[in-house]
């Protein structure tokens, strides 16, 4: 699939800024707003499927290997593992939330009170931005790979 | 008419009575009979995990372990995608 | 009764999306019809949260209100990641299938040798 | 960190070591092939010697518990008792089928190492096979309703991408799109199910759920709901049709796993009617004079009846089949029959077993369970063996089709000596592990009803003879010209084979003491509902 008019790239290019730091808010308010990893992550990801469908898929590819895209959907993963990781390791029980309910580490360990304070709620703000990483990387490269590999005369990636 | 979309119709009436049963027998919508687990946990979000949202506290504290499969799913769908659209000869 | 009127959608989806698995011989609408089921269990369950009156359970400001309950929020999350990650593979594999035997029809597909 | 800390958190790290390694792969398969390969068998490694040290904590201690994120499995507020988080519970029953699942996830790793080295993609080969093995032990281990949905979907999406490897055959491709819809439609099934539970209860933990569980309406649907489409998954018969498929063209040591994730969709039905619906399986339906209709008898009547039937496809389908991987295939179709026709069985007389609150496993019932619990490791490691021996035939002739092979015993023998043993042990022979299972199901069954029992017989004595005609079409007979250069499988693939034929004759020799220790145990914990639900609950039963 080749690329769209000018119109809609210009188009693209100014709304897609907006779009990403749209998605990006909804992953850092995770825990107080409605939204989190997985609806922010949603988000970025369909601003990244715009860019796509307007640069047409085989410019993307050029610009991004799905191989460093598979790479750093790896690394949200192990962020997110890691997490429960280290709560076994600080927590003595996998998936432990020890960040909240103690003073001695000063990150997002406060409780919430209403009122949009972001510096609650202990590892569940780390979870989020493990899990945003991973679904908006996740996503953009289902849809990359398939747009790539359904061009007129493709078929196969890399 | 074959037999095996008279199976298939059977099969489809049946599903169809079980759940027609299943919509006239459930608890009348917005009035769920016992509710004491959420309850508990609308009320204990603030002070066990510290988050406003109930929602993301069910996700990522009381069943985490949940979201871990499910980022696994993500993780193995695009896995499965790229292993399909893969490159045969070396 | 009146009150059991969303548990009515439920049951319609449910019904469409199996007679498109059933009854359709289209890949592609054997799909739609499976992402259909999945739209109304994702109902079934994110309707079972709800209580008169309620607001999301987002603490915001003042005090407690009734509240829906918060966990089918979650299930429901879940399960609508695990119906995008079904879909993406199903699809991957329609377009394989398509290429390699011109059709899209899974009993002409199915009678054909290798 | 000494082992005792290991065993408590082994629950978990069973789970998380194998997710771990998939996620790390892609960065360890940068570095070189061959790393990749140890790197992915010593995880697997790691999570088999995790598991025996579980399974051996479980069978001499009794039930664990791990809870995610929380100290205390339950709380209790005013008159409720609820689970408000995940929960792994390890009993007999969940150990047993974490050594099945171990036991078949080194086999595949291991036998990949040579099988699979000429295909392209294999970081992503070896990290689905990861997530697949991940999946399954999470199916095992888990408490807890949904995270069974969700795991049980991990093996869904993860063996239809691998049934599906080898893309340029487009009847691997098909086999894999129709295991995801069955498996997909199977899984909603079990989604609807987990919901009704869900809005009857409030909950989702299997043994808080089994402890209100009130026998109304809404929970006989679920029942059906959630034995219906674990059975999909397990392929018995109206929904058997994706199994010959999946199993005849994906790669061989996907296979291997796959029978795993069959398996513990088997295990999924004994725990739902066992223990999540244990308190109230034998209660009355309807009172027809003298005789009262209970549950358990329509229910096993019907899983009688189609085990049957599916004993009896598997079997026929098997011997007109021409292509060696379709045959093996139907066979496996059969052998589940076997699997749920014990199952069956115990579940009519169910009201035998827990009489007088003592749990029986002596008589008729008790039998019958034994049997059909040891039948399930017995068919995971003879159909897997007989699977590896034809990967091994393919890998070394490219032949699957029976017509075209021939005197492949002179050119390799130790693949010859392990069909022997996988033939014999398939059918049930007297020295073979099938024998001991099979004949406690011949024995139950007999006292269910005869003719059930002879059917059974027969059939396997008919799938004998199919193996026998395979045996002598394909190994003996002159040596083919075109097979004249043909080597015995590499050693990878003949370790893998060698290891599971190992357990076989073991298994078959010593079938006492393997009842003794780990079938009884399994056994007594899958019809021991109510410490399931005690251990939990932390003893405030009603």
């Amino acid at each position: 699939m080749s690329g769209m008019s000018k119109i809609v790239k210009t188009i693209s290019n100014i709304i897609f800024p907006f779009i990403t730091i749209f998605g990006l808010y909804v992953i850092a308010h995770g825990h107080l707003t409605p939204g989190g990893g997985f609806q922010g992550g949603a988000i970025v990801a369909s601003g990244c499927a715009m860019i796509l469908v307007a640069y047409g898929s085989l410019w993307t590819m050029d610009k991004i290997k799905e191989k460093q895209l598979s790479i750093l959907e790896s690394l949200g993963a192990i962020g997110f593992i890691g997490v429960a990781f280290l709560g076994l390791i600080f927590g003595l029980v996998f998936f432990k939330n020890f960040l909240v309910n103690q003073d001695t580490i000063p990150i997002f360990n406060e409780i919430g009170k209403g009122l949009s304070n972001i510096n609650t709620a202990g590892v569940l703000p780390l979870m989020n931005f493990a899990v945003g990483l991973k679904v908006i990387v996740g996503l953009f490269v289902i849809v990359l790979v398939m747009a790539y590999a359904t061009r007129p005369n493709g078929g196969e990636i890399e | 008419m074959s037999a095996r979309n008279v199976v298939a119709i059977i099969f489809f009436v049946i599903v169809a009575m079980f759940l027609v049963f299943i919509a006239l027998m459930t608890h009348p919508f917005g009035d769920p009979g016992s509710a004491e687990m959420d309850q508990y946990i609308i009320d204990n979000t603030q002070r066990e995990t510290g988050a406003d949202n109930g929602v993301t506290s069910v996700v990522f504290d009381y069943r985490g372990f949940d979201t871990l499969g499910e980022a696994t799913i993500l993780f193995t769908a695009v896995a499965g995608v790229i292993l399909v659209f893969r490159r045969l000869q070396k | 009764m009146i009150y059991n009127i969303p548990y009515f959608a439920v049951v319609a989806l449910i019904l469409v999306g199996l007679y498109a698995v059933i009854f359709k011989r289209n890949l592609i609408k054997i799909v739609i019809g499976i992402s259909l089921i999945e739209s109304g269990v994702n109902l079934f369950l994110i309707t079972l949260a709800y209580r008169q009156d309620s607001t999301a359970p987002i603490y915001h400001g003042s005090g407690s209100r009734i509240m829906s309950l918060p966990v089918p929020h979650a299930l429901t999350l879940t399960s609508i990641v695990i119906g995008v990650a079904v879909t993406a593979l199903m699809l991957s594999l329609i377009i394989h299938l398509y290429r390699h035997y011109g059709t899209l029809d899974a009993r002409k597909i199915a009678e054909e040798e290798e | 960190m000494n082992l005792e800390t290991v065993i408590t958190h082994s629950p978990a790290l069973i789970v998380a070591v194998p997710l771990l390694g998939a996620f790390l792969t892609p960065f360890i398969g940068k570095i070189s092939d061959k790393v990749r390969n140890v790197f992915v068998i010593l995880t697997v490694g790691l999570t088999f010697f995790l598991v025996y040290l579980l399974a051996s904590d479980v069978f001499a201690n009794g039930i664990r518990i791990y809870v995610f994120g929380g100290d205390s499995s339950v709380i209790v507020s005013g008159e409720s008792t609820f689970a408000i988080r995940i929960l792994f519970e390890v009993d007999g029953m969940n150990a047993f089928m974490a050594i099945i699942a171990s036991i078949l996830a080194i086999a595949s790793v291991i036998y990949s190492w040579a099988y699979m080295k000429e295909n392209t993609g294999l970081d992503k080969f070896y990290t689905l096979i990861l997530l697949l093995i991940a999946g399954m032990f999470g199916m095992i281990l888990t408490g807890d309703l949904f995270n069974f949905f969700v795991f049980l979907e991990i093996t869904s999406i993860a063996s239809c991408a691998l049934i599906a490897f080898w893309t340029n055959k487009g009847k691997s491709v098909d086999a894999g799109f129709k295991y995801i819809v069955i498996s997909s439609i199977g899984a909603l099934f079990v989604l609807f199910a987990i919901g009704i539970l869900y809005s009857q209860y409030n909950a989702l933990n299997m043994a808080v759920l089994a402890n209100s569980i009130q026998y109304t309406f809404l929970d006989k649907i679920a029942l059906g709901l959630l034995v219906a489409g674990l059975a999909m998954k397990a392929g018995i018969v109206p929904m058997h049709m994706w199994l010959p498929d999946a199993y005849g063209k994906a790669p061989s040591t996907v296979t291997l796993i796959l029978i795993g994730a069959t398996q513990t969709s088997i295990y999924g039905v004994l725990r739902v009617t066992f223990t999540l619906y244990g308190n109230q399986l034998t209660s009355t339906l309807k009172q027809i004079g003298n005789t009262s209709v209970t549950m358990n008898w329509i229910l096993g009547i019907i899983i009688v009846a189609l085990a049957l039937i599916t004993i009896v496809i598997g079997v026929l389908m098997a011997l007109k089949q021409t292509d060696f991987k379709r045959m093996i295939a139907f066979a496996a179709v059969g052998e589940i029959g076997y699997i749920f026709l014990a199952i069956g069985s115990v579940i009519i007389s169910y009201g035998q077993i827990i009489a007088n609150g003592n749990m029986d496993l002596t008589g008729p019932a008790g039998m019958a369970l034994q049997g059909g619990i040891f039948h399930i490791i017995n068919d995971a490691l003879d159909i897997g063996l007989l699977f590896l021996v034809a990967g091994a035939i393919y890998y070394s002739t490219k032949q699957t089709s029976l017509n075209e092979m021939g005197g492949l015993a002179r050119n390799m023998k130790y693949t010859t000596v392990f069909f022997i043993i996988g033939l014999l042990a398939v059918a049930g022979m007297p020295p073979m592990n099938g024998f001991a299972s099979k004949l406690l199901i011949y024995q139950s069954t007999y006292l269910v009803n005869p003719i059930i029992a002879i059917v059974a017989i027969v059939f396997s004595i008919l799938l004998l003879a199919v193996f026998v005609k395979v045996f002598h079409s394909a190994f003996l007979g002159p040596k083919l010209q075109k097979f004249k250069d043909v080597k015995e499988a590499p050693k990878s693939m003949l370790i893998a084979m060698g290891v599971i034929t190992f357990i076989i004759i073991v298994f078959g020799l010593f079938p006492n003491l393997v009842v003794e220790n780990i079938i009884q145990p399994a056994a007594k914990a899958i019809i021991d509902h109510s410490s399931y639900i005690t251990t939990v609950m932390g003893g405030v039963l009603p």
